[in-house]
């Protein structure tokens, strides 16, 4: 019992531990443990929005195979210069972003982790600015689906609908990721050092890669469809 | 035979083809089933009893190797069972699939809450469907709103009618007599009421019924004109933003009105409805229908009650939906017509790539 | 005798009560603060078994409105639009916001740290969030509610919850996108904790099924709910922005609403159950003191179902239009993903076998489970059946069968882990005797509830029907008579729980003398789980390994009790 | 972790570019293609383009290629689940289809 109550007393000045603690891990292992943990909790998280954005795809996917053609003159109408413009950014977003989490874990690479974020922050917010052109266009052609609507075929509409939908979906996402680096910039500015080998860097940066790739994937559906011949 | 084995009060009418099958199936697995859960049950009480803490049974370690072979035991037996019910269920379900050749074609059209039906010779009903006894009846589904199911219990079938789509099923009585017809798949406000008849009728009754149907008559059709001309249209109609209650099919039918009571709708009522609406108000509704005394003539009033009677909508199904019309549609009795079947209404093919008629898919 | 040893002199012995031992979790910091910002996953889960025994109870209340409407086969008690919006209020409430949170983010969240050896779960601060999403979106669904209702079902088909419903549907679909991110955070904390956290020794062939159950859940959480969440993401975009997606007038299929809303609501429907599985796993052996039977067994058949069930959702669309060689496929599949169920059945029940069984209450609800999952599970049987369904489907029958599962199974389940856990989590013992006679009471009422329904249901009775034809009335005036035994027999735990808790005997840190580390700690347990660094040395469920010696039995609650 | 830090700037800016060139010119390639290649080539070339740009992503950006089995299996786990999606929902929609 003595040696019980001797631990408690010990906790008691650190009232929250880690629930790693104490798993008997030297203390270096147990923040790699710390690290490891983050990064399989956003894997899984990503896996999730897999399935989310998958079951966006698989509508397009349905709806693309029972309206083939309604799909491509709708396609048509998406603007391309913007469409490749905003993936040539996120693509270039991505590398800053990967960089930012690769140099977070090592010594003396602060400055250049900062920059990454910062960069990565500034091309995320040029994808938000064109995406908003954009769609004032968009809207300016009647390009949003009810009354009004451009285009006569009905199942262009269907097009459109799920157009707006996966590109604000994907913004919010996108605004999150923003939300993160900014965070991680400002968590830095208050606490000069927080960067290194911090966790969060490889979280926010994870997600930042895939909102990346559900992008690569809506490129080709919302914007290439129909444009040959 | 087997079906003997359930007292009648707990079993359904059986009055198709499908219905016999069905039920073998659902004995057989009744069977199955009650073999499992006596088993199950059984064992569960006997060790409870036996076992019971305290009681002298002798305990002491199980040899090791059971475990695994009664794991794969079971394990195999019941993927066995299992996939024996899958088959026999699956190959009546096959067996049932395409209706024949010469079936008797009815378009059925759900609608928030009726069933409209249209058959050979274009005869039209509304929450009613007569057939013969004895004939293979297709019905083409088809809804104007929300999905509803077409439910006929006696039948063991039952299919969805779905907007801008249509399914089909069929099946063929055995049993002249007069069934349910149920609307399984809820659909809103009054679901419950979504309910109507199905009447089986003997093959010479039934082509009597035929000719005896009524075009719809010159009342009705100026009833129809007085509906929308003096702002009937206006609160009853499906579109409408006042909370009125709807008229189709409501003829014959029970109404639940304000303070419990309920009531026929006949030509009394109908009457009353018009002449003092604030007398049966109808359950859930304002009474702000404005009285109509002295304001229609009683040929007038005639004339509404028989647009009331045969129904308030436009029946023309088969035009708006843009359907093709029936084509092997024969009396019963008769041979069909050297009917091409009609490709646009094939029903899809068991096996996905199919070769496809009409337009191929992209 | 213990399954988990450990460093004797660090770890509060079970044997003994430790009256010198320091604060447990419940003592330690008693504002209203310390609760609502907990980190603690001890109390976390207090919090939610205060909010799901909340929904519980309102949609236990709408329950009985439907019931006392379906006494008489007229409409009488409350409208029809009334009536629809009670039985989605009661669907919605149950399955969202009772029975999915229900065992993971009480017991589980409770256990499972416990169970492993852990100080929390990896991401205690995600915890607590969990706990605010799902609140959020039951307050929500709630305030759906006040507004006047949503009437669209559980289910929310289209076109009829986009186009033609004119009830609260957005704010109550909402509710449901928003305690959706609250499971999956859930469910991504359980699955990081069994994989990061477990104490030295505890290998994944050493955990508890309840673990096994917990993770196995998760998995599902993670995979299946964002399909909801899009599918309802969807649903509000088409009613607030007109945004076509399903609407058939523009081209859109409503069927694939239907796929993608039972994309996720069919392995929903292990979510319901596998905990209850992990539940049941724990109190038979704990009461039949024996090991359990095919131990490797059970887990597979756990991740089997949770895979497996993954593959069969299209048994709710037989009817729906669906092509019939998808109807097919999916029947076969729904008859796979039984085999591993009927593995957990006869494994339970070979699990008694020569055990020295006792009937405390934990264990009368585990064996009313089998009993009623086994009903349950053979009548969905039934339901995969290509050519039963298309009769079944919609009518009372498959009412029946869920509850079954859902009710019969899964509800027991929780009642049973909750006396069985009850000692652990309070430190109190509850009055047995009431315990039993509330456990016999709900076994017979559900019976007479829902046996009726399978009658009714194959006869023909549609379910959602507010009205019905006068001949199914016999059936339903059982079922409501049932319903009313069920209630008085829900509110005796309600009341004896409370009781306890101020008046019940103290109990022993092990009063079941059950394995597990759980069990190795005080009575409640202090916030740092253990008194020092537990290590696990032998597999679960180590109650006789040769026969059983006499006086292993639970310290009943005579002996438990301290006064 | 001793193992990362040894690799210099230099090695993450290579390695980092050259995926990034890599990107664009595939973005250029699909580009390309949706105006060139016949329509019945077009989607399956910019699909098969997509895929392949967002295999490079998760695995050099986001370091897959680095990453323990677990987290694979999670990766894995994510596209084996929407794969079961796809596969039977397109089961009733193309069969549906064939035949409507
Ligand atoms: C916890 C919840 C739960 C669980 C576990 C299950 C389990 C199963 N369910 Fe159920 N089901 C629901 C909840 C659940 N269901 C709900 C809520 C609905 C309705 C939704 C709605 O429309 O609102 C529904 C509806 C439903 C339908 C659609 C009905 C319809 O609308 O037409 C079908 C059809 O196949 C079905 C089948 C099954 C099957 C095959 C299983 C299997 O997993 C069961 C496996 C178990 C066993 C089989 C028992 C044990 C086995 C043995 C003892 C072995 C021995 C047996 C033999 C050898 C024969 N269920
Ligand atoms: C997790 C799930 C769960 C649980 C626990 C229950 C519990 C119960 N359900 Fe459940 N039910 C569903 C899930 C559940 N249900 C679902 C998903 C549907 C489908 C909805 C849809 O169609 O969309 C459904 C539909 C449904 C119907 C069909 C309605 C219809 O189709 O028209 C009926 C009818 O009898 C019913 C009855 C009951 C009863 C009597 C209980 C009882 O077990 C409840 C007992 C609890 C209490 C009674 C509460 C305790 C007591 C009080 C609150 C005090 C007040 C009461 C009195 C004084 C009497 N339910
Ligand atoms: C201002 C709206 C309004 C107008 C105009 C109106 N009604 Fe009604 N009607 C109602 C309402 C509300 C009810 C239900 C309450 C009641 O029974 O009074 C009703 C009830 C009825 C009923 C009984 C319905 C039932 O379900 O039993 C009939 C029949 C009827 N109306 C016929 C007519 C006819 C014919 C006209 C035109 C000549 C007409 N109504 C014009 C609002 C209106
Ligand atoms: Cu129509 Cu229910
Ligand atoms: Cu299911």
């Amino acid at each position: 019992m003595s040696a019980g109550g001797d631990l408690i007393e010990k906790t008691a000045e650190r009232h929250l531990r880690e629930p790693w603690d104490e798993l008997g891990l030297a203390g270096d292992r147990a923040f790699a443990y710390q690290r490891a943990g983050a990064t399989f909790g956003i894997w899984i998280f990503i896996a999730s929005e897999v399935l989310f954005f998958g079951a966006l795809f698989l509508l397009y996917t349905a709806m693309r195979l029972e309206h083939a053609a309604d799909f491509a003159i709708a396609a048509r109408e998406t603007n391309i210069v913007y469409g490749t413009l905003n993936t040539a950014l996120l693509l270039t977003s991505g590398l800053c972003a990967a960089i930012a989490s690769q140099a977070s874990e090592q010594k003396g690479l602060q400055r250049l982790t900062l920059w990454c974020l910062g960069a990565t922050v500034l091309l995320g917010l040029a994808f938000m600015a064109v995406k908003g052109v954009e769609y004032s266009e968009d809207i300016e052609k009647h390009l949003l689906p009810g009354a009004g609507f451009a285009l006569k075929e009905p199942a262009t509409q269907l097009f459109f609908g799920f157009y707006w939908l996966a590109t604000s979906i994907h913004a919010i996402h996108l605004s999150i990721g923003i939300a993160l680096v900014v965070r991680l910039i400002w968590k830095e500015w208050r606490e000069p050092g927080f960067l290194f080998e911090s966790p969060q860097v490889e979280v926010a940066m994870l997600y930042w890669g895939f909102v990346d790739m559900i992008w690569i994937v809506l490129y080709p559906m919302l914007y290439l469809d129909g444009r040959a011949g | 035979m087997l079906d003997a084995l359930i007292p009648a009060f707990l079993r359904p009418e059986s009055a198709s083809v499908q219905a016999a099958k069905v039920d073998a199936i659902f004995i057989g697995l009744l069977l199955i089933s009650s073999a499992i859960v006596l088993l199950v049950v059984g064992l569960v009480a006997t060790f409870a009893i036996r076992y019971r803490r305290g009681s002298s049974a002798k305990r002491g370690e199980m040899p090791t190797i059971v475990s695994r072979e009664f794991e794969v035991g079971w394990t195999a037996a019941t993927l066995f069972i299992f996939v024996f019910i899958f088959w026999w269920a699956a190959s009546v379900e096959i067996g049932a699939f395409s209706p024949p050749k010469d079936a008797i074609e009815i378009h059925v059209v759900g609608k928030q809450w009726m069933w409209k039906t249209q058959g050979p010779s274009g005869t039209r009903e509304i929450n009613e469907l007569h057939v013969p006894v004895g004939a293979p009846v297709r019905l083409l589904l088809t809804s104007q709103d929300v999905i509803h199911s077409f439910y006929v219990p006696a039948f063991r079938l039952k299919r969805d009618a779905l907007p801008y789509q249509q399914t089909e099923t069929w099946f063929q009585a055995t049993k002249t007599g007069t069934y349910h017809l149920l609307c399984t798949e809820y659909c809103g406000t009054d679901h419950s009421r979504m309910v109507g008849r199905i009447i089986v009728m003997e093959p010479q009754d039934y082509a009597q019924w035929l000719t005896r149907q009524p075009e719809r008559d010159g009342l009705a059709e100026l009833g129809e004109r007085l509906f929308s001309e003096r702002g009937c249209s206006g609160c009853h109609n499906a579109g409408s933003k006042v909370h009125a209650p709807s008229l189709a099919g409501i003829w014959g039918q029970s109404v639940p009105l304000e303070g419990g009571r309920t009531a026929t709708v006949d030509e009394a009522y109908v009457r009353d409805s018009i002449l003092q609406p604030e007398r049966d108000v109808v359950a859930g509704y304002e009474p702000i229908m404005p009285s109509y005394e002295g304001k229609l003539s009683d040929g007038e009033i005639q004339a509404l009650t028989a647009y009331i009677r045969h129904g308030t909508d436009r029946f023309d199904l088969i035009g708006s939906l843009n359907l093709a019309p029936a084509q092997n549609i024969c009396a019963p009795g008769q041979t069909p017509p050297e009917s091409a079947p009609n490709q646009s209404l094939r029903s899809p093919a068991m096996v996905p790539g199919a070769p496809a008629s009409g337009d191929t898919p992209p | 005798m213990s399954g988990a040893s450990s460093d004797a002199s660090t770890l509060a012995n079970p044997r003994e009560l430790d009256l010198g031992l320091p604060v447990s979790y419940l003592a330690e910091g008693r504002s209203v603060a310390s609760w609502l910002f907990t980190t603690d996953h001890k109390r976390i889960a207090i919090l939610y078994a205060l909010s799901i025994t909340f929904f519980f109870f309102i949609g236990g209340a709408a329950a009985t409105l439907v019931r006392l409407e379906l006494f008489t086969p007229e409409g009488n008690i409350v409208g029809a639009d009334t009536y629809n919006k009670l039985f989605s209020l009661h669907g919605i409430v149950m399955v969202w916001f009772f029975l999915i949170p229900s065992i993971p983010t009480t017991m589980g969240n409770f256990l499972l740290p416990l169970m492993i050896g852990a100080r929390d779960l990896a991401f205690p601060k995600l915890n607590l969030i969990s706990w605010y999403l799902n609140m959020a979106g039951g307050l929500l669904t709630l305030a759906a509610v006040l507004a006047g209702g949503i009437d669209t079902g559980w289910t929310f088909y289209v076109p009829y919850s986009t186009v033609f419903s004119n009830t609260f549907v957005t704010l109550a679909v909402l509710g449901v996108f928003v305690s959706g991110f609250s499971t999956i955070a859930t469910g991504v904390n359980f699955i990081a904790t069994v994989h990061y956290l477990r104490a030295p020794g505890m290998t994944w062939f050493r955990l508890p099924l309840f673990v096994w159950a917990m993770y196995t859940t998760s998995l599902i959480f993670v995979l299946a709910t964002p399909v909801l969440a899009l599918t309802l993401v969807l649903v509000i975009a088409e009613r607030t922005f007109n945004l076509p997606i399903f609407d058939p007038a523009r081209g859109g299929d409503p069927i694939l609403f239907q796929h993608l809303f039972w994309f996720y609501s069919h392995p929903a429907v292990y979510i319901m159950i596998l905990p209850a599985m992990g539940v049941i796993s724990e109190v038979i052996t704990c009461y039949a003191r024996r090991r359990i039977f095919g131990y490797s067994f059970m887990v597979y058949a756990l991740v089997a179902i949770a895979v497996i069930g993954f593959f069969t959702w299209g048994h709710h669309m037989f009817t729906s239009g669906m092509s019939p060689f998808a109807a097919l496929v999916f029947s076969f599949l729904s008859f796979i993903v039984a085999v591993p169920s009927a593995i957990k059945v006869f494994n339970w029940t070979a699990t008694l076998y020569r055990g020295q069984i006792g009937f405390e209450s934990p264990m009368l609800y585990a064996l009313g489970f089998l009993g009623l999952f086994t009903m349950g599970g053979l009548t969905g049987l039934f339901l995969a059946s290509v050519p039963i369904d298309v009769h079944v489907q919609d009518t009372y029958f498959v009412v029946a069968h869920f509850h079954y599962i859902m009710v019969g199974a899964s509800v027991s389940a929780y009642f049973a882990g909750l006396h069985f856990w009850w000692p652990k989590v309070t430190g109190r013992m509850y009055p047995e005797s009431w315990a039993r006679f509330a456990a016999l009471l709900m076994f017979f009422g559900f019976n007479l509830t829902f046996f009726p329904q399978f009658i009714a249901g194959y006869l023909g009775m549609p379910r959602r029907y507010y009205t019905y034809p006068p001949e199914f009335q016999v059936w339903n005036v059982l079922s409501s008579s049932g319903a009313a035994v069920l209630a008085v027999a829900y509110l005796m735990p309600l009341g004896y729980l409370t009781w306890s808790l101020f008046f019940g005997g103290r109990a022993l840190n092990d009063p079941w003398n059950a394995t597990g580390l759980e069990w190795r700690t005080t009575s409640p347990p202090p916030r740092q789980n253990f008194f020092g660094n537990p290590q696990v040395l032998a597999p679960p469920y180590d109650y006789h390994p040769e026969a059983t010696p006499p006086g292993d039995e639970p310290r009943i609650a005579e002996k438990g009790a301290l006064t | 972790m001793s193992e990362r830090s040894r690799t210099s700037i230099g090695r993450i800016w290579r390695r980092g570019l050259i995926v990034w060139v890599l990107l664009l010119a595939f973005l250029a390639l699909s580009l390309f293609a949706a105006y060139a290649a016949p329509a019945s080539w077009a989607a399956p070339i910019n699909f098969g383009i997509a895929a392949t740009q967002a295999v490079l992503v998760a695995l050099l950006f986001m370091r897959l290629d680095r990453a323990d089995t677990l987290v694979r299996l999670a990766a894995a786990c994510g596209l084996f689940w929407l794969a079961i999606l796809f596969a039977l929902t397109l089961t009733d929609t193309l069969s549906r289809l064939a035949n409507s």
